[in-house]
């Protein structure tokens, strides 16, 4: 027998309003592979990018209020999103490194500081705690012939020797996972361009060129979609799609999943306990040309 | 810089402990370029500040001197590969070793003096002897009975994980 | 664009920032060689006027009223591909944090105020609600940008799949989240952070 | 009790101007142990000798103190001097009060006083001088030469062409090193074979050479000019005495995909090979790995196809003990490669490049097979993947080098030069291709280096870039090349067929290991470290043992060759002599006190620390003290202030000497 796996939780603000098919899918991915979820309570948002952009101890602060909020949860904190995945490890990474940062981010909190929690991605919990024999072996509806193109984007593995997911130059974690669940992965060129995801409301201009950028190649390889394991990358590549298609007066017609969501199909979970609905390139013809629903 | 004679009541005594082949021949260029420094310091020639055992300064001070003057090959340049560096870390540890037996560590100076800087060792010297002079003879030390067996003596816990570092 | 010629002297050389710029993002400017590396892999350094590494060569010249005049420090997606692939272990995108955070400090002598203001909107909304509202981030920002009728298109499909949300839920913690607030604005002001 | 005599020198004017000499005569005449003190104007001239050495003879002088200049000035002088009326030379001292007296003061009196005290100092130092001998060491003249690349080759020619005997070691089946696989060469681009197969064959016919291929040094023992060299000579399954090099084993091989190394693998080689058709010897050697019979004791085609029976599958390891007097060192170089991070290596990947698994991804020295009229393509320019020839080509200098977070800092200043020879020799063999050069700097300095690097762009129009490539990514058959122009400031992107990347220069893998054996030092990249960076390049601080070629730290080959001439020059010096003289300031240990700590050990430089086990007459081990090599020891005496049991002593400046100095103050 294993021990059971019971992580405290921390969706970001993403999962809770235009994610909510990534929290949804989960949720409920997690249970179905029994693993324990419990959200950490009243968390509030790590600052992403704009906190550090402008003001890096507010960030570090953010941060560092929120893992201490976690540590009331028994367990590894589980992230969902890619960008507060790395805001919280860059925290933990600087504010070990950094006596002075250490002591300003105290004072601001007024309170000593929790750093030892160990902050994970849902890639890592599968890949390396449940492992990928146990998450092979709880698959029964393999996602045969269903060619995945894995889109890192910048920051999962980001900065260097910080979030420690996989190699930050030539990650395989994500195609591990996928491979697990009977999937086909591509090898394509831009699975770590950044996609702008910071500039989705300022400058959408520039979203739309680096997000094409990325479709296109994903296209090019063969893919049938792409799975993300980010929030900010999913709004640019599903939600603008159709924007860019009519751009670049392309069609890509790419369904962008979440990794919990093709995982969870893998596992036997019908479309509504994914969120399938909620994708705006919707899936449907391309699962149901592979038997996949 | 000494255009006029000053009269002092007290001279102080420099003990400089050097190497061979840079302060030394430092000090040498200082007398070839006819360059003028006080008379108080007396030079004692060592190979290399990696001979130089920290004992020796303490035995100085016992002996009257009122400041000691430890010089070498600047980092990096040691005619002996690495005696310097053994000599730097060594007198680190013993810094603190004085400072507890109560020696004020501005009669110690270390410094880096080359073959080819004469002007710095007129300075270095100047510098010491004008800053002892200010300080007055030392005394405390003198009475410090110092066991006569010198040799290896202070085997302190400073000294001895110096020696376990090295 | 015109371009002034650069008078470089002791005076003209601002070293003080530039130690600002090292002590906030804990990496030296000094140590860049200009190999470039950083900008040939920057995905956004054709949007900007200075190049990545030309943002710290006129940091190392102490000309930084340069680097803040421009747009480029807006531009930067904080992607870290320049701090993860520089041969020299200059951390560049903490750079741009700390220069950014600078111009901010300065009330932005920058050319970009779209992505400040985008920023501002965001940070803002933490500090009122705890958590993003992407809906009230969207509105507020096409409000205050006078672009009302960008991205009008996104919005409807977004409610129809239930991806904006109306309404923010209540967060314990809120009291706590305005401590922080005021206490790192009290340390700014007695001069203990920067 | 001594009987010491002071002589107090005028120097002329220069010392008795400020010093009043006589009196210091008159004042140091009643030290206790002073039997004689007296003041010449000129000790140094012959009269002034002559008077000391009438002194000595006439007094019965036991000590001699010289007041006068500095010792670096005269001190030998006065030795001899001492030495020819009799006494031991180190009985004789010098008092500094020219240089540390007269010269730096002006008051005549205190500096006769300072000078009373300064010859007082040297008067109690020297009665503690004891007798030392003359440290002689026997030379034996051989030499033995590690590593046969140009730098071990000319520094065995030239040791051999003296005269002496030479012991050359290599590694591989063959001698030759890198400069075997090069194709041309700058600056003049000749051919690298053409100058270089000659003395290779010179090497294999020297009389006074014995070569010992596909060998490694198994133990080095003794010290400057007594080492004892065990070389293990590795089983090359052929008699090297009977072979004819004729070639038939390896044309009837039927194993013949091995890729071979010498080719950067893009040949292939059968199991019984030459690495390259020059080779010296030119022996073949079984690679025991991949041979059947060898793994399954089948086949055995080579041994019968052998005329003379120079097949041998029985043959074994050997080890020769050899004893020589001084070793050059010449292991050479290796490229990182960016394919595989060696372990516990502080290496990082590429990452970025692809990891080096972009099949038209190549590094330096496989372009320099390509462009080889000997190499595997026969000197076309094919790309490894599909074996067409590339229209777009891009070099990348500085990969590896240069790139503190990628492990090494240095600049690995051979690649700049030879990725211009790349663009020529590309050039010249694809009329209508194109090279483009990523670069950050050129590092040209060198006679006619510059002006080769501007050839290339002017004349054979390579298209320099300045700035790096952040990344390399497969698209279709072409390579994306993601850089940048940084004088332009604009990212630049281009589609190459082949991406030549100038990796950076590393000591060969095992020089650790090596330098361990010899015991000699090395840097944190395992570049062998020489005695001193500008003055004794060629030495190491280990005495007897010379450095050659880019083992030492990266060349090119004018440089190897000189330091490979220079290292010969320096064996040759110390075999001009029968017997090796040497100042006896060296330490001693007493072992008697000696509670073998080895803190001596661990801080000499010098590495002349031994261990020596101390046994009663029954043999029982009683303990294990240090042991000073008088051949070895540099006299720097660090080992005695570190000694935290005062029993190693280094002569001439004993504790003894230093207190009586002190304490006549
Ligand atoms: C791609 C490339 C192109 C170049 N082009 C030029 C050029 O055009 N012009 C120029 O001047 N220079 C050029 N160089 C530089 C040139 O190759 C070197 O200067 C030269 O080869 C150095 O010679 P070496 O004898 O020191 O080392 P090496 O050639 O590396 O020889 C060392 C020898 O020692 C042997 N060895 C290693 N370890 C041991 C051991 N433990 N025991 C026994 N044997 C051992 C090795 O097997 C090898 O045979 C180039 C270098 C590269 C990488
Ligand atoms: C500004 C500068 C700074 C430098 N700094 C460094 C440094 O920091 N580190 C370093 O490693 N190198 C340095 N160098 C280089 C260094 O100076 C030279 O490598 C070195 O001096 C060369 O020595 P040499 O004996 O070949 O020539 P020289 O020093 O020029 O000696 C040649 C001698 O030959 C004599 N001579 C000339 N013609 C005749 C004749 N016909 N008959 C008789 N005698 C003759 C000359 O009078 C002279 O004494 C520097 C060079 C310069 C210019
Ligand atoms: S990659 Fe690093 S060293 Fe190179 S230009 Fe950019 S910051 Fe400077
Ligand atoms: S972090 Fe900013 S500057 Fe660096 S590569 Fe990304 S966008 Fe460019
Ligand atoms: S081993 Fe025999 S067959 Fe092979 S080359 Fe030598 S002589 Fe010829
Ligand atoms: S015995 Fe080995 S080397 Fe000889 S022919 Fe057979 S496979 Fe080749
Ligand atoms: S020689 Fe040129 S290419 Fe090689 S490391 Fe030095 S600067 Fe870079
Ligand atoms: S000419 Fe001199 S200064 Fe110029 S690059 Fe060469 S070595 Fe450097
Ligand atoms: S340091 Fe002294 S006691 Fe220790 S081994 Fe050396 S000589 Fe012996
Ligand atoms: S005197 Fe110096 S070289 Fe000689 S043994 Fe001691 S430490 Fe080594």
């Amino acid at each position: 027998m294993t021990t059971p796996l019971n992580y405290s939780y921390y969706p970001g603000c993403s999962l809770h309003a235009s994610a909510g098919e990534y929290d949804l899918s989960t949720r409920e991915l997690f249970k179905a592979l029994k693993i324990g979820l419990t959200e950490v309570p009243d968390w509030f948002c790590c600052g992403a990018t704009p906190a550090h952009n402008v003001d890096e101890l507010l960030s570090l602060s953010l941060c560092a209020k929120n893992l201490e909020l976690a540590e009331q949860v028994e367990g590894d904190l589980a992230v969902a999103c890619a960008a507060c995945f790395s805001r919280l490890k860059t925290a933990q990474h600087v504010l070990g490194e950094s006596p002075v940062k250490r002591k300003q981010v105290e004072k601001a909190l007024d309170a000593p500081l929790h750093l030892d929690g160990n902050v994970k991605h849902l890639l890592d919990i599968l890949a390396r705690d449940l492992g990928l024999e146990r998450l092979a072996a709880a698959v029964n509806k393999p996602l045969t012939g269903l060619k995945v193109a894995c889109y890192y984007g910048c920051l999962l593995t980001r900065p260097t020797d910080v979030t420690n997911l996989d190699c930050v130059e030539a990650p395989t974690i994500m195609e591990r996972v996928i491979e697990s669940a009977g999937a086909t992965t591509v090898a394509w060129t831009h699975r770590l361009e950044c996609c702008g995801a910071n500039f989705t409301l300022s400058r959408p201009g520039v979203v739309i060129q680096l997000a094409n950028a990325i479709l296109d190649s994903a296209k090019a390889a063969g893919a049938d979609c792409i799975m993300v394991g980010c929030p900010l990358c999913h709004g640019n590549l599903d939600i603008r799609q159709k924007e860019i298609e009519g751009v670049y007066n392309v069609e890509y017609n790419l369904p962008v999943f979440y990794l919990t969501q093709l995982v969870g199909l893998a596992v036997g979970l019908g479309p509504d306990k994914l969120g399938l609905d909620a994708m705006i390139v919707n899936p449907m013809p391309l699962l149901k040309e592979k038997n996949l629903s | 810089m000494h255009p006029e004679k000053q009269k002092h009541t007290f001279e102080p005594k420099i003990i400089a402990f050097v190497c061979t082949w840079c302060t030394y021949a430092g000090a040498d260029l200082a007398g070839t370029s006819r360059m003028q420094y006080p008379p108080n310091v007396r030079v004692l020639k060592f190979p290399c500040t990696g001979r130089i055992d920290p004992v020796f300064i303490l035995k100085a001070f016992q002996q009257g001197a009122d400041g000691v003057l430890v010089s070498g090959c600047h980092p990096g340049d040691c005619h002996y590969i690495a005696g310097n560096f053994h000599a730097r870390r060594r007198f680190a540890v013993f810094r603190k070793l004085l400072e507890f037996v109560g020696v004020d560590l501005n009669r110690l100076q270390f410094s880096w003096v080359s073959a080819a800087e004469g002007g710095k060792w007129v300075e270095v010297v100047t510098d010491l002897t004008e800053k002892v002079r200010a300080m007055g003879p030392m005394t405390e030390f003198r009475e410090l009975a110092l066991e006569e067996q010198w040799s290896g003596a202070i085997n302190t816990p400073e000294l001895e994980e110096a020696y376990n570092q090295i | 664009m015109k371009k002034k010629k650069m008078i470089i002297s002791r005076e003209t050389m601002d070293v003080d920032f530039v130690r600002k710029v090292e002590a906030l993002s804990g990496t030296s400017v000094r140590r860049c060689f200009q190999c470039g590396k950083c900008s040939a892999g920057c995905p956004m350094a054709t949007f900007m006027e200075h190049p990545p590494n030309r943002v710290v060569r006129l940091l190392q010249l102490g000309q930084w009223q340069r680097v803040l005049a421009g747009r480029s420090i807006w531009y930067c997606a904080s992607c870290e591909t320049c701090s993860t692939r520089c041969p020299n272990k200059v951390h560049l995108a903490s750079i741009m944090d700390a220069l950014r955070k600078l111009s901010w400090d300065l009330d932005g002598p920058s050319k970009e105020s779209y992505v400040q203001l985008a920023n501002k909107i965001f940070l803002d909304n933490i500090r009122i609600y705890g958590r993003q509202y992407e809906m009230r981030l969207a509105a507020v920002f096409n409000v205050k940008s006078g672009q009302f009728l960008k991205d009008m298109m996104l919005g409807p499909k977004l409610l129809s799949k239930g991806k904006l949300k109306m309404f923010h839920s209540k967060n314990k913690n809120m009291p706590e989240i305005e401590k922080i607030f005021a206490r790192i604005e009290e340390m700014r002001r007695k001069g203990e952070a920067l | 009790m001594s009987r010491i005599g002071v002589f107090i020198c005028h120097c002329g004017e220069n010392i008795s101007r400020t010093v009043d000499v006589e009196r210091v005569a008159r004042e140091v005449g009643l030290l206790p142990g002073v039997a004689f003190s007296t003041d010449y104007k000129y000790m140094c001239s012959d009269p002034g000798q002559n008077l000391l050495k009438k002194a000595i003879q006439e007094q019965k002088l036991s000590h001699v103190v010289v007041a006068a200049c500095s010792p670096r000035m005269h001190e030998r002088t006065f030795r001899k001097a001492v030495e020819a009326a009799g006494l031991n030379p180190f009985l004789c001292e010098m008092a500094n009060i020219r240089e540390h007296c007269s010269w730096v003061h002006e008051n005549k009196e205190e500096a006769t006083v300072k000078a009373v005290e300064i010859v007082g100092m040297m008067v109690e130092r020297v009665k503690k001088n004891r007798v030392l001998p003359t440290i002689t060491v026997p030379v034996t003249k051989r030499s033995l030469v590690i590593g046969g690349g140009i730098a071990g080759i000319q520094a065995a020619l030239d040791i051999a062409d003296a005269g002496h005997e030479v012991i050359l070691v290599e590694r591989e089946p063959s001698i030759g090193g890198h400069m075997a696989q090069l194709s041309e060469t700058f600056p003049t681009l000749d051919c690298s074979q053409c100058i270089m197969t000659p003395k290779m064959v010179d090497v294999a016919n020297h009389p006074k050479i014995r070569l010992y291929t596909y060998s490694e040094i198994e133990l080095v023992e003794g010290y400057i000019g007594n080492f004892q060299v065990t070389i293990r000579k590795k089983a090359r399954s052929v008699d090297e005495d009977k072979c004819t090099g004729c070639g038939v084993c390896m044309e009837k091989c039927p194993i013949r995909k091995i890729p071979n190394k010498f080719d950067c693998n893009l040949g292939m080689r059968p199991a019984i090979y030459v690495p390259f058709p020059q080779a010296v010897p030119n022996t073949p050697v079984i690679d025991r790995e991949n041979c059947t019979k060898f793994k399954t004791g089948k086949c055995g085609l080579c041994q019968k196809v052998c005329g003379p029976g120079a097949v041998d599958y029985e043959q074994e390891d050997r080890l020769i003990v050899e004893p020589v007097g001084a070793i050059v060192v010449a292991t050479g170089f290796d490229l990182y490669n960016i394919t595989e991070k060696p372990k516990g290596s502080m290496i990082k990947g590429y990452g970025e490049f692809g990891h080096g698994k972009i099949p038209d991804v190549i590094d330096g020295m496989t372009f320099e097979r390509l462009a080889s009229a000997s190499g595997p393509t026969g000197g076309k320019i094919l790309r490894p993947s599909d074996g067409k020839e590339p229209k777009q080509i891009v070099f990348i200098q500085c990969i590896g080098s240069r790139a503190r977070e990628k492990g090494i800092s240095y600049c690995s200043k051979v690649c700049c030069m030879y990725t211009a020879k790349h663009t020529m020799l590309y050039h010249h063999k694809v009329h209508d291709g194109q090279a483009y050069v990523f670069f950050m700097d050129a590092r040209t300095p060198g006679k006619a280096y510059d002006e080769f690097w501007r050839r290339s762009i002017e004349e054979e129009e390579a298209v320099y870039i300045r700035g790096m490539v952040s990344r390399l990514y497969q698209k279709g058959d072409k390579i994306v090349v993601m850089g940048s122009d940084i004088a332009v400031g604009v990212q630049v992107e281009i589609e190459a067929d082949m991406v030549v990347l100038a990796t950076a220069v590393q000591p060969q893998a095992g020089a650790d290991a090596l330098a361990q054996k010899l015991g000699i030092s090395y840097d944190k990249y395992n570049f062998y470290s020489e005695a001193h960076a500008k003055l004794r390049p060629v030495e190491c601080a280990t005495a007897g043992i010379y450095l050659a070629g880019a083992c030492q730290g990266p060349k090119d080959i004018p440089d190897t060759v000189s330091q490979a001439s220079a290292a010969a020059a320096k064996v040759m010096t110390l075999f001009a002599k029968d017997k090796l003289e040497r100042e006896p300031i060296v330490a001693r240990v007493r072992e008697a006190g000696c509670v073998g700590c080895f803190a001596c050990k661990k801080v000499c430089a010098y590495g002349a620390v031994e261990e020596k086990e101390i046994r009663d007459r029954q043999g029982n081990l009683i303990k294990v003290v240090a042991y000073v090599n008088p051949g070895v020891c540099g006299g720097c005496g660090t080992c005695q202030a570190t000694c935290p049991s005062k029993c190693v002593e280094l002569d001439g400046y004993t504790d003894e000497q230093i207190v009586a100095m002190i304490e006549a103050l």
